[in-house]
């Protein structure tokens, strides 16, 4: 098989998903008890019966339900999420207007666990040291914790109670601090053990063995041979954990008050604005099966196995 | 074909694991001693509370850890610690419930799927792929937005998020195992099918299961205290840790007590079923 | 005390930062300049016609001018009406609007646009119930007829809703344009003009240099001292508290209660309280069907639970036990004749309970006739809950369990709520409701004609002589009349036990002692910033 | 001077105390000259790696290395500090590994791999380094150089990637070469190429220590043979000493264990007295028939047009390279693989040609010992457990399993201590006796024995080709033994048959087929093997 080839059964496979996703949230969300009209029309309104029926038709819930579901799949098709019941804007906009900023801190987030992963596991593989007790134990940590209990530490000590990373102010990258470590160590622990443990398994290997009879320094046997076999499965469980950091930053937006694509979710679910969390689930779908097609063909610049294995 | 172990330097690396597992040693028991007192606050609070957990006490209001409440108690007078042990048994139920069932609906998607193949694997696995696609918080969220809020709705939801999670594996362990060298010498002595299932398959494919498990009664821990810090799980006054973190968020600097208590159980739990499952992992491997 | 090294370096740096920036001047008197950072919720949309509510108004009172200014004290002043006049029949008001007031566009502020204001007022929603008939403007006079006598009108202008956008904005936008907002969009006359807003984060407003008609109720003239505020909007309470602590905020909104007492050890802070005008937080008493229908059950309900003592451990200071439906907030209207009608009395509550046949205990405590439980289900929608409000129900909750009776507290979406409420599946409702006007919020919450779906009446209150009293009070311009009536009202309402009111709430904010010349607003919430100034 | 002098080496692992300290070598001396090949041979734990690792400073953290001197020219390698050890490695002291699939950094490609020497020591300047690899790799006889520098490991033949690998050790010019295994991995034929490569090596000047467990690959290209057991130098001499006279005991077994032709009949572990028992005389009675099999993945024909008969009480050895599709023809007569076309018949009813439900109940019949016994045992399971489940399924009397499972143990050479062990807790030879004696609980027909010796040592080898040799005596075994070892197929067979590509090319008694080989491809087999000069 091709790249071409597999990559366009790949991308199909991934717009099945979408699709089945999207079925099973409209399946879902039309079972959920609240009346949407109420939610359109917002918290301190009055809605007379005429009124009602306008919305209803506005927003084409007076329909059938088959053809609501016809509706939204070719909407979607479009591009088109709908429209927020709650904000009044379509729900593209409202997702558009808030992913830059859980972006940033989700790919902020990536980087600094995997950049944090990697140094933890090229410092402390195949060795005995208490720097190697010391990061399993903050790996352990990292894993054990809730991720709002850190987020709350950081945000009392760090920057309330030493004012060193302000959560508000300036935009500047210091005002990410604290929520990017908070985000990066719900990770951090979890890659780094998978990482550390593909390191100890490759220093282990007959090839580095050759590499260090080679008189190569440890150092470089660690980050010409070894980081390299660490990266794979590395890659892998950023990709996997892409799309929970999204879902991380729910918890993360929450703790620091800042804006983005978690707390509208957030916001969204506790007021069943049934547009927007189709929206977001959607959107997140679409992120992970994206991540996870790039990944694969990643695989193949830093895998040759794989790249002959189908050429 | 032979001496395949030489060019390893077994020597080394033994000793390395060895030198791990002995360090692990006081962790484990203090993991065990943990999870053990944890275990009796879940199943009897009443012996370890000193008091009732949803007992007011206007005059004690907001008391800093001291003898007669070893926790320091909250706004309205309630004791702490006794609220945290309470809270043990929701982290618990949560936890062990959660696990349980996305564990025996994992089996049997993963075992139906690895054992007869073909379009019911195809299907089944589509399925797990989609439900997979979701990031688990994201999609206990969704189930949580259906089912509504509550502990035994947070368990389901995390329940249903971890599913996809265990079929997967239990169908890549069946393959696995439907591979291997006894499973084909079982099928060479003319072992019925049927019987290799139940007595190999099934087996092996549940012994690591359950381990691995152990590790996911962790998950479920920190995912439920999640949920609940979203405010998505049961209302106060329930003693649950998540929530009474959340509840303590404001005291923090005022009165830490409030918040910090439930937060250190929470990550202690999280921990030690962690360490513990970690370590009956390594042991069930070692011996296999 | 807790204060440590390191907190202390941090303010000897900006100690010698300001020193740098210029002499300093002497205290008390303003100075111009600087940025207002503050901490406090988002408002929903920035046209507070299209989409209102507390948060949008209080971030835009300084964006958009009013006709006339209400001080928290109850005295209106002119502003954008240089004078006004009411008829004798209370029927018809006359604004005489001022010269030269610009939009931050630089178009005029004329009568047409005042009237265009009204006139959509009157359009979109309905003049929220005032019975106006017609609005017209004629030279630098704008005419406001209705159709009978309301007296709330005045104070209704004085609220921040009706400030005054530009038509320009109003014919170049559509409604969720102006809602979104931003710099030439949200066009007003106030002293600031929006900059930039970032939804979820932060509104920015900037000084309008050309700004020279103040309210007669203002401190100075011409251009507002601040250069600039930064509004940023955190949602979480210990976020707002831990912001202004920790000097990145300068006000922040909102202060739980929990946190008054170390923001007021505090030397660099100040902490800004007033009484709440409005109905006190308190429980709406559905008495539209058993078991609530029964005046004993609803008086047990007042006596069961010892609400003044979880006022003080819960609120702690941050509110006072409340015994009338309206709040000492407005003076004119509070009767605080009702204060200590009743006392906590666990048997005498009993006792009604037991009386009104609720006698029979059943196996979990709670009581029990014809074999229902009693049990009650209290709504609040997610918006009206609080932290104190979360702990003071679990309060609730434990006092009620003590005398028999099973208390059940649903925080849920307004949607839901709105839902339960119209299919009236709901025993109780908590919540307070903040206004200036007491006469105007008494009658929504209480006149028979108020009933689901027209209103707020959630208690299903049907009582002649309250309508009397209600329907006397918001006729009246009189404010003296007004608050002789809405008292009588506040007697009725206790005679009946048609509410528990539980607390008479304050606005809490902290600030940095830095800040000068804060005000609160009619409504109890933080004022314009107009006079405000940052000592340097 | 010898390039590298070793007087009285000792390795020892640290344990957490004294007593668990391991001694890995012991007492080690040698010298190693230019243009000569000292050779140290052993089985596995014998010390032979941990001595190889030690001499380039890479015993490992926790190795104690001790000795009266190690001298590397006129260097004291014994006062060696990390930076000094790099300096030697790669340029004084090349290395070459077993199996070089692993031993090359699967993620790089040969090209990066080879020159990495020269980049590490700066040895060429680096535009220089690209035509410097590709010289080595002509000088190692790996065709078409400049292709195979942007390749990977995967993608080169076992026989290439080995060579690739020697060009790696000599790119820094060394002195010395340390060969650690490097041919285990690999067919007889490319085995022999490596060697030669090897021993050009040799002629060039170079001084080459050679670590294997194979005294006949040693034979070949050795001026001194060491041969050490658990540490200890057992016998140390010339070839010619070591293989005409040996001293210890030890390597007389060694030697003597080893199978070939000249064995058969023969102990190869001299634990039971052996009758020369020639089973071959007997009338000819088929128990296996195939015909005419044929076997296709994808385009590959992995089995061509195949028949045979195998006769009852016969031990019919299957001999070829990895690849050549004896394993594939070993599962098709398992009935684990269908064939595409052609059958098989079982004491001459059908066998290939039933549907599975109703080969279900003849399986008994025909029966495996496998390669890797470990993993044709349920981790699970005792042996108890593993035993009685093959009587289990012969409808076994319940009554009586425990005793027959006893005295199936006892006729592979275990006893009742074995019982409750499971396949962890057995030794490598213990194990592959389980297997026989599971496959031996059915009174099979015939047994099917796919490399059953190739994962053990030579002595263990030893003890399960007698103990196989005994049982087929006493039984009346009739077998298929598959491997790829000519030595053992020589000394186990009745018949033997040779397969290339996926045809059988040559078939007869194994002495005419193997000391007289008429197919060209099994000229190529014999010449490349590896015999001992022994007399």
């Amino acid at each position: 098989m091709t790249i071409a080839r597999e990559l366009f059964v790949r991308i199909l496979a991934g717009a099945a998903v979408l699709w089945a996703a999207a079925s099973l949230a409209f399946i879902v969300l039309q079972m959920l008890p609240s009346d949407p009209v109420q939610v359109i029309y917002g918290a301190d309104a009055t809605v007379t019966p005429e009124m009602r029926d306008l919305i209803r038709a506005e927003y084409g819930l007076d329909r059938p339900i088959w053809e609501q579901y016809g509706q939204f799949v070719g909407r979607i098709l479009q591009g088109d999420l709908g429209t927020s019941y709650q904000q009044r804007r379509s729900v593209v906009s409202i997702i558009g207007s808030e992913l830059g900023s859980t972006i940033t801190l989700a790919v902020s987030a990536t980087i600094f666990a995997l950049t944090l992963a990697v140094f933890a596991s090229v410092t402390t593989a195949g060795r005995r040291s208490h720097v190697r007790s010391l990061m399993s134990a903050i790996e352990l940590l990292s894993i054990s914790t809730p991720a709002f209990w850190i987020g709350l530490l950081l945000l009392t000590f760090l920057s309330f109670q030493w004012p060193i990373f302000p959560v508000m102010g300036d935009n500047s990258w210091r005002s990410m601090v604290l929520p990017v470590t908070t985000l990066g160590l719900a990770i951090f622990g979890t890659l780094s053990q998978v990482m550390r443990a593909e390191m100890d398994l490759a220093l282990e290997q007959p090839f580095a063995l050759t590499a260090r009879t080679r008189g190569l320094s440890e150092w470089s046997v660690r980050w010409r041979h070894a980081l390299r076999h660490a990266l794979i499965p590395g890659l892998t469980i950023s990709a996997e954990m892409f799309g929970s950091l999204l879902a991380g930053a729910i918890i993360t937006e929450r703790v620091f008050g800042r804006p983005g694509l978690g707390r509208i979710t957030l916001q969204a679910v506790t007021n069943q604005d049934i547009p927007v969390v189709v929206g977001v689930v959607l959107f997140v779908a679409a992120i992970f099966v994206t991540t996870n097609i790039a990944v694969d063909l990643l695989y193949r610049l830093i895998d040759p196995r794989l790249r002959s294995a189908t050429a | 074909m032979t001496d395949l172990s030489s060019p390893l330097s077994p020597p080394e690396n033994a000793s390395l694991r060895k030198l791990r597992r002995g360090r692990l040693r006081p962790g484990i028991v203090l993991a065990a001693l943990v999870l053990a007192f944890l275990l009796v606050c879940g199943l009897w609070p009443q012996l370890v509370a000193p008091y009732d957990p949803y007992g007011l006490d206007l005059l004690q209001s907001l008391k800093p850890p001291s003898w007669s409440h070893i926790f320091g108690t909250d706004q309205l007078g309630r004791d702490i610690f006794s609220r945290v042990v309470h809270g043990a048994s929701y982290s618990l139920y949560v936890g062990v419930g959660a696990t349980l069932i996305a564990v025996c609906v994992g089996i049997a998607i993963g075992l139906t799927s690895g054992v007869l193949g073909g379009w019911v694997d195809l299907a089944f696995m589509r399925v797990v792929d989609i439900l997979l696609a979701f990031p688990s918080l994201l999609m206990s969220m969704a189930v949580v937005a259906f089912l509504g809020t509550g502990i035994t709705n947070i368990l389901l939801a995390i329940a249903i998020a971890a599913i996809p999670g265990y079929a997967r594996i239990v169908r890549s362990q069946v393959l696995v195992i439907r591979n291997s060298g006894f499973v084909e010498a079982a099928r060479v002595l003319g072992q019925p099918p049927l019987r290799t299932l139940l007595r190999h398959i099934l087996p092996n494919t549940i012994g690591p299961l359950v381990v691995l498990s152990t590790l996911g009664i962790g998950s479920a821990i920190l995912h439920s205290a999640s949920l609940s810090y979203l405010g998505l799980g049961p209302k106060p006054p329930t003693p649950e840790w998540g929530l009474m973190l959340s509840e303590g968020q404001g005291y923090l600097r005022a009165a830490w007590w409030i918040g910090v208590f439930p937060g250190v159980f929470a990550t202690l739990a999280i921990i030690s079923t962690t360490v513990l499952g970690r370590y009956i992992k390594a042991y069930s491997e070692g011996r296999e | 005390m807790k204060n440590t090294i390191l907190h202390g370096i941090g303010l000897a740096l900006s100690a010698s930062i300001f020193a740098i920036s210029g002499p300093v001047l002497a205290q008390g008197e303003p100075q111009s300049g600087g940025t207002l950072r503050v901490a406090t919720y988002e408002p929903l949309c920035l046209d507070q016609n299209e989409g209102s509510s507390r948060n949008t108004q209080t971030a835009l009172q300084d964006v958009y001018d009013r006709l006339i200014y209400k001080t928290q004290e109850g005295e209106y002043y002119p502003w954008l009406a240089s004078e006004w006049s009411i008829s004798e029949d209370g029927l018809v008001y006359t604004f005489t609007i001022r010269d030269g007031v610009l939009f931050h566009d630089g178009s005029t502020l004329d009568a047409e646009a005042v009237r265009l204001n009204l006139q959509r007022w009157v359009d979109d929603r309905s003049a929220n119930g005032v019975p106006v008939s017609s609005v017209v403007a004629q030279g630098n006079v704008v005419t406001l007829t209705l159709s009978e006598a309301h007296g709330p009108l005045l104070h209704d202008l004085s609220e921040p809703v009706h400030g005054i956008v530009a038509p320009s904005s109003i014919a170049a936008f559509s409604k969720e344009e102006r809602c979104a907002g931003g710099p030439g969009v949200t066009i007003g006359s106030g002293p600031f003009k929006v900059i930039a807003r970032t939804q979820g984060q932060d509104l920015i407003l900037e000084r309008n240099d050309a700004y020279a008609w103040p309210s007669a109720a203002a401190q100075h003239e011409g251009p507002a001292y601040l250069e600039r505020i930064e509004l940023r909007f955190l949602t979480e309470d210990s976020v707002r508290v831990g912001a202004v602590e920790s000097g990145q905020a300068d006000i922040a909104a909102g202060i739980p209660a929990i946190s008054v007492a170390n923001l007021e050890a505090n030397p660099n802070l100040q902490v800004l309280r007033t009484q709440q005008p409005g109905i006190p937080w308190s429980l709406w008493l559905n008495q539209s069907h058993a078991p609530l229908d029964d005046q004993r059950v609803r008086e047990a309900l007042r006596i069961g639970v010892d609400y003044p003592s979880l006022v003080n451990a819960v609120f702690l200071g941050t509110a006072t036990p409340a015994y009338s439906a309206i709040t000492p907030g407005i003076p004119l209207a509070y009767d605080a004749g009702q204060e200590g009608r009743w006392s906590f009395d666990a048997e005498a509550a009993k006792a009604l309970l037991e009386q009104a046949g609720w006698s029979e205990i059943g196996a979990d405590g709670i009581r029990v006739k014809d074999g229902k439980r009693l049990s009650f289900t209290d709504l609040t929608a997610t918006n009206w809950n609080n932290q104190q409000r979360e702990l003071f129900a679990q309060g609730i909750q434990a006092g009620l369990a003590a005398i028999g009776v099973e208390y059940k507290r649903e925080v849920l979406d307004f949607a839901t709520v709105d839902a339960r409420m119209k299919a009236n599946e709901y025993d109780l409702v908590d919540t307070s409701q903040a206004s200036g006007d007491g006469a105007t919020l008494l009658f929504g919450a209480f006149e028979s004609t108020s009933l689901w779906p027209a209103n707020t009446n959630w208690g299903f209150v049907d009582n002649p002589d309250l309508d009397a009293a209600l329907n006397a009070a918001v006729a009246s311009a009189d404010p003296d009349e007004q608050g002789a009536q809405v008292k009588i009202a506040q007697g009725i309402i206790n005679d009946n036990a048609y509410l528990v009111p539980i607390a008479n709430p304050q606005v809490v904010l902290a600030a940095s002692t830095k800040v000068k010349g804060t005000v609160f607003s009619s409504s109890g919430q933080i004022g314009t910033y107009y006079d405000v100034w940052l000592e340097q | 001077m010898a390039l590298l002098d070793v007087k009285n080496l000792s390795i020892r692992f640290a344990g957490r105390s004294a007593a668990e300290d391991v001694h890995a070598v012991r007492g080690l001396s040698f010298a190693v000259e230019a243009g000569q090949c000292v050779a140290i041979v052993g089985e596995s734990g014998s010390g032979k790696s941990a001595t190889a690792r030690a001499l380039v400073g890479l015993a490992g953290p926790n190795a104690l290395v001790e000795a009266d001197h190690l001298l590397l020219g006129a260097t004291n390698l014994l006062a060696f500090g990390p930076r000094d050890w790099r300096a030697v490695r790669g340029r004084q002291i090349g290395f070459v590994l077993q199996d070089a699939l692993v031993s090359l950094d699967p993620l790089r490609t040969i090209g990066a791999e080879v020159g990495e020497t020269l980049r590490e020591h700066r040895l060429v300047p680096r535009t220089g380094i690209k035509p410097r690899v590709l010289e080595l790799l002509a000088s190692v006889g790996i065709p078409d150089p400049a292709q195979r520098h942007d390749q990977y490991a995967h993608q080169l033949s076992g026989g290439l990637r080995q060579r690739a690998l020697i060009a790696s050790a000599i790119s820094g010019e060394p002195g010395i070469i340390i060969a650690d295994e490097p041919t285990t991995a690999l067919d007889v034929i490319v085995q022999a190429q490596i060697l030669r490569l090897l021993s050009e090596l040799k002629a060039d000047g170079r001084g080459l220590i050679l670590i294997s467990h194979d005294l006949a690959v040693v034979s070949r290209l050795a001026d001194h043979i060491i041969v050490l057991r658990h540490g200890e130098v057992v016998e140390d001499g010339t070839p010619e000493a070591v293989f005409q006279r040996p001293q210890a005991d030890y390597t007389k077994a060694l030697l003597a264990a080893i199978p070939s032709g000249r064995t058969r009949g023969q102990s190869l572990s001299g634990d039971a007295p052996r009758s020369a028992a020639a089973s071959a005389a007997k009338a000819a009675q088929p128990v296996l028939v195939a015909s005419g099999l044929n076997k296709q993945f994808g385009q590959r024909h992995v089995v061509n047009d195949v028949s045979f008969t195998i006769n009852k009480g016969e031990t019919v050895g299957l001999v070829g390279a990895s690849g050549s599709g004896k394993t594939t023809l070993a599962r098709i007569v398992l009935g684990l693989e269908r064939p595409q076309s052609g059958t098989i018949t079982l004491n001459g009813a059908p066998w290939s040609a039933l549907p599975e439900h109703r080969r279900r109940p003849l399986r008994p019949r025909v029966q495996l010992v496998a390669q890797d016994p470990l993993g044709s045992f349920d981790p699970r399971h005792r042996v108890i457990d593993i035993v009685g489940e093959a009587l289990e399924i012969i409808d076994f009397p319940a009554a009586g399993r425990r005793a027959e499972i006893l005295r199936l143990l006892a006729s592979v050479g275990l006893d009742a201590v074995h019982l409750l062990r499971r396949p962890r807790e057995l030794s490598g030879g213990q194990r592959q006796r389980v297997a026989i004696a599971r496959a031996l609980a059915t009174r099979p027909s015939v047994l099917i024995c796919d490399e059953p010796v190739s994962a053990l040592d030579v002595s263990t080898q030893a003890q399960v080709l007698d103990l196989l040799a005994g049982l087929k005596r006493d039984l009346e075994l009739t077998m298929l033994f598959v491997s790829h070892d000519l030595g053992v197929i020589q000394h186990v067979s009745d018949r033997v048959l040779v397969m290339n590509d996926g045809r059988i090319v040559e078939e007869g008694l194994p002495d005419i087929v193997l000391e007289q080989p008429r197919h060209p491809y099994t000229k190529a087999l014999v010449e490349a093997l590896p015999r001992l000069p022994v007399g």
